[in-house]
């Protein structure tokens, strides 16, 4: 089991029982949706544009909504254009286990890219994140 | 491991020796099976009949003239005898060779569906089918204009025989699609009770095998079945190979469902025959190889015979059911009267994914996720479920040892 | 045998060591086995990888989180990388897998004709399809509505482009559905130049590799081909695995063909949504292991390479139609300027049956019969044919002995 | 090629050769066709009650047209009873390989038994014989 304890650390499993970012947002411009069918794993994404706040509903696994928190809290504020780096810089560390110092906290999933099937897992929060940026707010 | 490795008139030792795959280390811990629900693994027996068609004997089937030919098509028609009497079928003329229990439904719903049944006509299936034994009859419905209707299952899993009834009341239901065994609650559905009512309401009936055959002796003729489906994966035979048993007159009257060589009767430009059945529905070369391998897993369960196995599966069916219900959070699914070598739950700590994750690490096999069966999940009030089931090569130890791996993920979450 | 064993730059003893069947005796006499057209032998390498999934790392793809699951979706998913790159494809989601090229026909038959073409489209094959080509047409003709017509073929065996013209002349075409070699003439069609001759008239291609895929690098993109299907055991691969390629946009627009596990988005008793393709087209537990054997022999194959293989059959196909044609009475069928490893012919004095029943008693092996073409014995005006077909382990010994047994035939029936 | 003397014996090759009774009866009550789909074999016999004089026209192999000709030999002047039995006995020696005095010149056939995938050219002119006896003459 030791070497679970890679993938379900500290941050993750704190980060899972007690999110930050739980819940729809009061006000929010646009939502986003992920979902798994192969396992029924759904994240739903709220957005506020102004300041870039995220709020996220996680209904899944302890990794997708570590996931989920943790990007809600590494996107606050930023431009859509430095989220788009910051998504594709995440998915590389999750994929190649190697970390990147530009990914603070979220460097916690690293250890995911052991578990080829959960890497979607971890993801999943960033394309109901991407779902939301592309919603217009007239769907 | 060692615990309990003998039970009773059953030498569970000699049996895993057969399987060289029970010898992994992974993650250098034992591996401990416990999906063969998903897909069975193969025994000696299996893999060395496949090896020997390729070193010895292989040519493609029906058309040759010559020593190899003649000698591979009496192999794999030898194991169209072997699946008649497996399921005690009245005549070789009653078993079709496809890929998988999905495509054996997919063939009826194309070619007894739109020949046989009529716009307005209705199929019920249950709430408990495998995506298999649901999604081919909702193609159906929207390329054909029948109705699909659901006859509910109570909260231990079993068929709801109102809500059947309910579902059968006007008189319009012509076929009965529906599971023998849930590949999600392990539940057995009364098969020849269920043939019986179909027939009295005019409607015929689908079997769905695929989990149902691995663990008992089916007789499709004591059943009544019109149509069983099931698939050699899951008999600890190769991939790539399914069954299709339906009743003589039933397939004499179904149009082909794919066309080419070996289905044909005569072809001509402007127009072509088919042949009777079953070659009428096995276009192509077939799977040769892996029926062949289909033949040689069915000698080997049947040398170890069904009551046995039977017997084998129900005393770790049952002490699962124990141990598992000693655990606190953890719910298990479906509780019905008859059920096989099948167990879903869910911990209120971790969710299936996390389970199965950790239980990896372990060297537990064990299953997370819909199964196949999402309208199911929305029944029973859950997303997703961990699942172990179990073949003839499981042990009590290892259900024993999925416990432990079950308290230490709960402990990682509490 | 001994003859010719070495063709250049090509080490033909070495290879046929890698084929085990080879060393067997048929009626104690050394195999000649010239049957590989219709399905071609195993070399141990694909023997091996069958195998080894079995012993060591089975268990069903896709879906499962644990160890063997994921080790064996990657070993799968894998070939689709290769079948991809042995093709050229664009893109891996453009294979999808089935289980010959007769279902991967049937799926386009199926799903691209009744959802994209409408009643009163034409669809044009040639006169030398095998059934494969030429059944599922019909039948999508007498299902849909659509118009099926045929081009014709010259006397040598190749296109006939003023009937080809012909059919196209109306504008109605929405598919050309044509092989790629002819499995009785041996003749290469000008893919490419079919290609854009259908493009040109707004129709789709679909080209029948089964045989063509085996004798040289096909590329699918340079030929521009819509559709490109071919089976594994004529590959050197195992039965039970074929290919369809597909351009994506058109693969995003079909409808799947059958319905179960796997090929889902999201189920519900009212309404399923489809997954993307590939898997939109790959219902329930696919063949598995004998994917995972299809991707041995490619690389088997890759391993020898096609530049080499091709100029060995070239050698082989030129030596049998020069010593055939000297055997007096022999009527070779077909004289394509280019063409693979496949001859067949007739001898006035005996009927083909007798010929392969004879040939047989000295261990070669030869089809007899109408190679699942019957309209094309039409065309050529002959009930059956003989037929003698090379792959990478044939010899120059081999095709000596095939003439030789051909004259004791004669002599018996003189 | 001994091996093969076995089937190929002398009368089935004189008989294929130099059929004695090959052709379409002048007259004939009623008519039956023997199909292999699979190699394109082919026969037709032709059925005159009074006498049971049955002529053939056969386009197929060797085996074939000689056990054609042979059964027309064979079933001449009999009744269908005993053509019924004579047609099952045919079919288990050439099945089993066990000459049956009763069957007469047919047991030049039961080399057949050796080669699986042609027995059915063997019994094909019976199956045509049955299509004719079967035929009321109104078909
Ligand atoms: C040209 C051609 N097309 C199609 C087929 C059908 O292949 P399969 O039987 O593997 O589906 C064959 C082989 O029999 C063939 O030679
Ligand atoms: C009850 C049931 N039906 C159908 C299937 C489909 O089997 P396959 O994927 O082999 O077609 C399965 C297995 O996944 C099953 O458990």
């Amino acid at each position: 089991m030791s070497d679970s304890a890679e993938l379900y650390q500290a941050l993750i499993m704190a980060r899972s029982r007690q999110p930050r970012f739980a819940g729809p947002l009061a006000t929010f411009d646009s939502q986003g949706t992920g979902d798994n069918p192969m396992c029924g794993d759904r994240v739903q994404v709220y957005l506020r544009r102004a300041d870039t706040g995220v709020g996220h509903v996680s209904r899944g696994c302890a990794i997708m909504s570590a996931s989920a928190d943790l990007m809600a809290e590494a996107v606050a504020g930023k431009s859509a254009a430095e989220i788009a780096v910051l998504s594709t810089a995440f998915e590389a560390m999750v994929t190649s286990g190697a970390q990147d110092p530009a990914l603070g906290d979220l460097n916690a999933l690293a250890g995911v890219s052991g578990y080829r099937s959960r890497i979607r897992c971890a993801t999943l929060p960033w394309s109901a994140l991407a779902d939301a940026l592309a919603d217009d707010g007239e769907g | 491991m060692s615990l309990a490795l003998q039970t009773d008139g059953f030498d569970i030792a000699s049996i895993r020796a057969d399987f060289p795959i029970l010898a992994q280390k992974i993650y250098g811990k034992d591996l401990v099976f416990l999906d063969s629900a998903a897909s069975a693994q193969k025994p000696r027996a299996v893999i060395e009949a496949m090896t020997h068609v390729m070193q010895a004997q292989y040519a493609n089937v029906h058309r040759g003239l010559y020593f190899l030919s003649e000698r591979t098509s009496d192999a794999y028609e030898g194991v169209r005898d072997k699946v008649a009497a497996f399921l005690h079928a009245a005549s070789r003329e009653e078993i079709v060779f496809t890929r998988n229990a999905t495509e054996s439904i997919n063939l009826v719903a194309h070619s007894f569906g739109r020949a046989l049944l009529r716009p307005g006509d209705a199929i019920v299936v249950s709430e408990m089918e495998h995506h298999a034994n649901l999604v081919p009859w909702q193609m159906l419905r929207d390329a054909h204009g029948v109705e699909l209707r659901v006859a509910k299952i109570t909260d231990a899993g079993e068929i709801d025989w109102d809500s059947l009834a309910a579902c059968f009341a006007d008189g319009r239901v012509k076929l009965l699609a529906v599971t023998h065994m849930s590949n999600v609650l392990g539940s057995y559905t009364p098969a020849s009770r269920l043939a019986a009512f179909a027939h009295q309401h005019g409607a015929r009936i689908l079997l769905d095998g695929s989990q149902a055959v691995v663990h008992r002796r089916v007789d499709v003729q004591a059943i009544d079945a019109d149509f069983y489906v099931f698939s050699g994966h899951k008999l600890y035979g190769p991939t790539g190979i399914g069954v299709l048993y339906a009743k003589r007159d039933i397939l004499e009257a179904m149009p082909p469902f794919m066309g080419g060589g070996d289905m044909i009767g005569s072809v001509s430009f402007a127009r072509s025959t088919w042949a009777k059945p079953p070659h009428r529905f096995e276009a192509g070369t077939p799977a040769i190889i892996e029926t062949i391998g289909l033949g040689a897993a069915i000698d080997y369960i049947e040398a170890i015979g069904f009551p046995a196995i039977s017997a084998h599966e129900q005393i770790l069916t049952d002490h699962a059911l124990k141990i598992l219900s000693e655990i606190d959070g953890l719910r298990l699914l479906g509780a019905a009267q008859d059920r096989g070598g099948v167990v879903s739950f869910t911990l209120d700590q971790a969710h299936a994914h996390d389970i199965a994750t950790l239980l990896d690490r372990q060297g537990i096999a064990v299953r997370a996720g819909m199964h196949c069966a999402e309208p199911l999940m929305g029944r029973l009030g859950v997303t997703s479920t961990a699942r172990a089931s179990f073949g003839v090569y499981t042990t009590l130890g290892e259900i024993d040892a999925l416990a432990v791996g079950l308290r230490r993920v709960q402990q990682m979450f509490s």
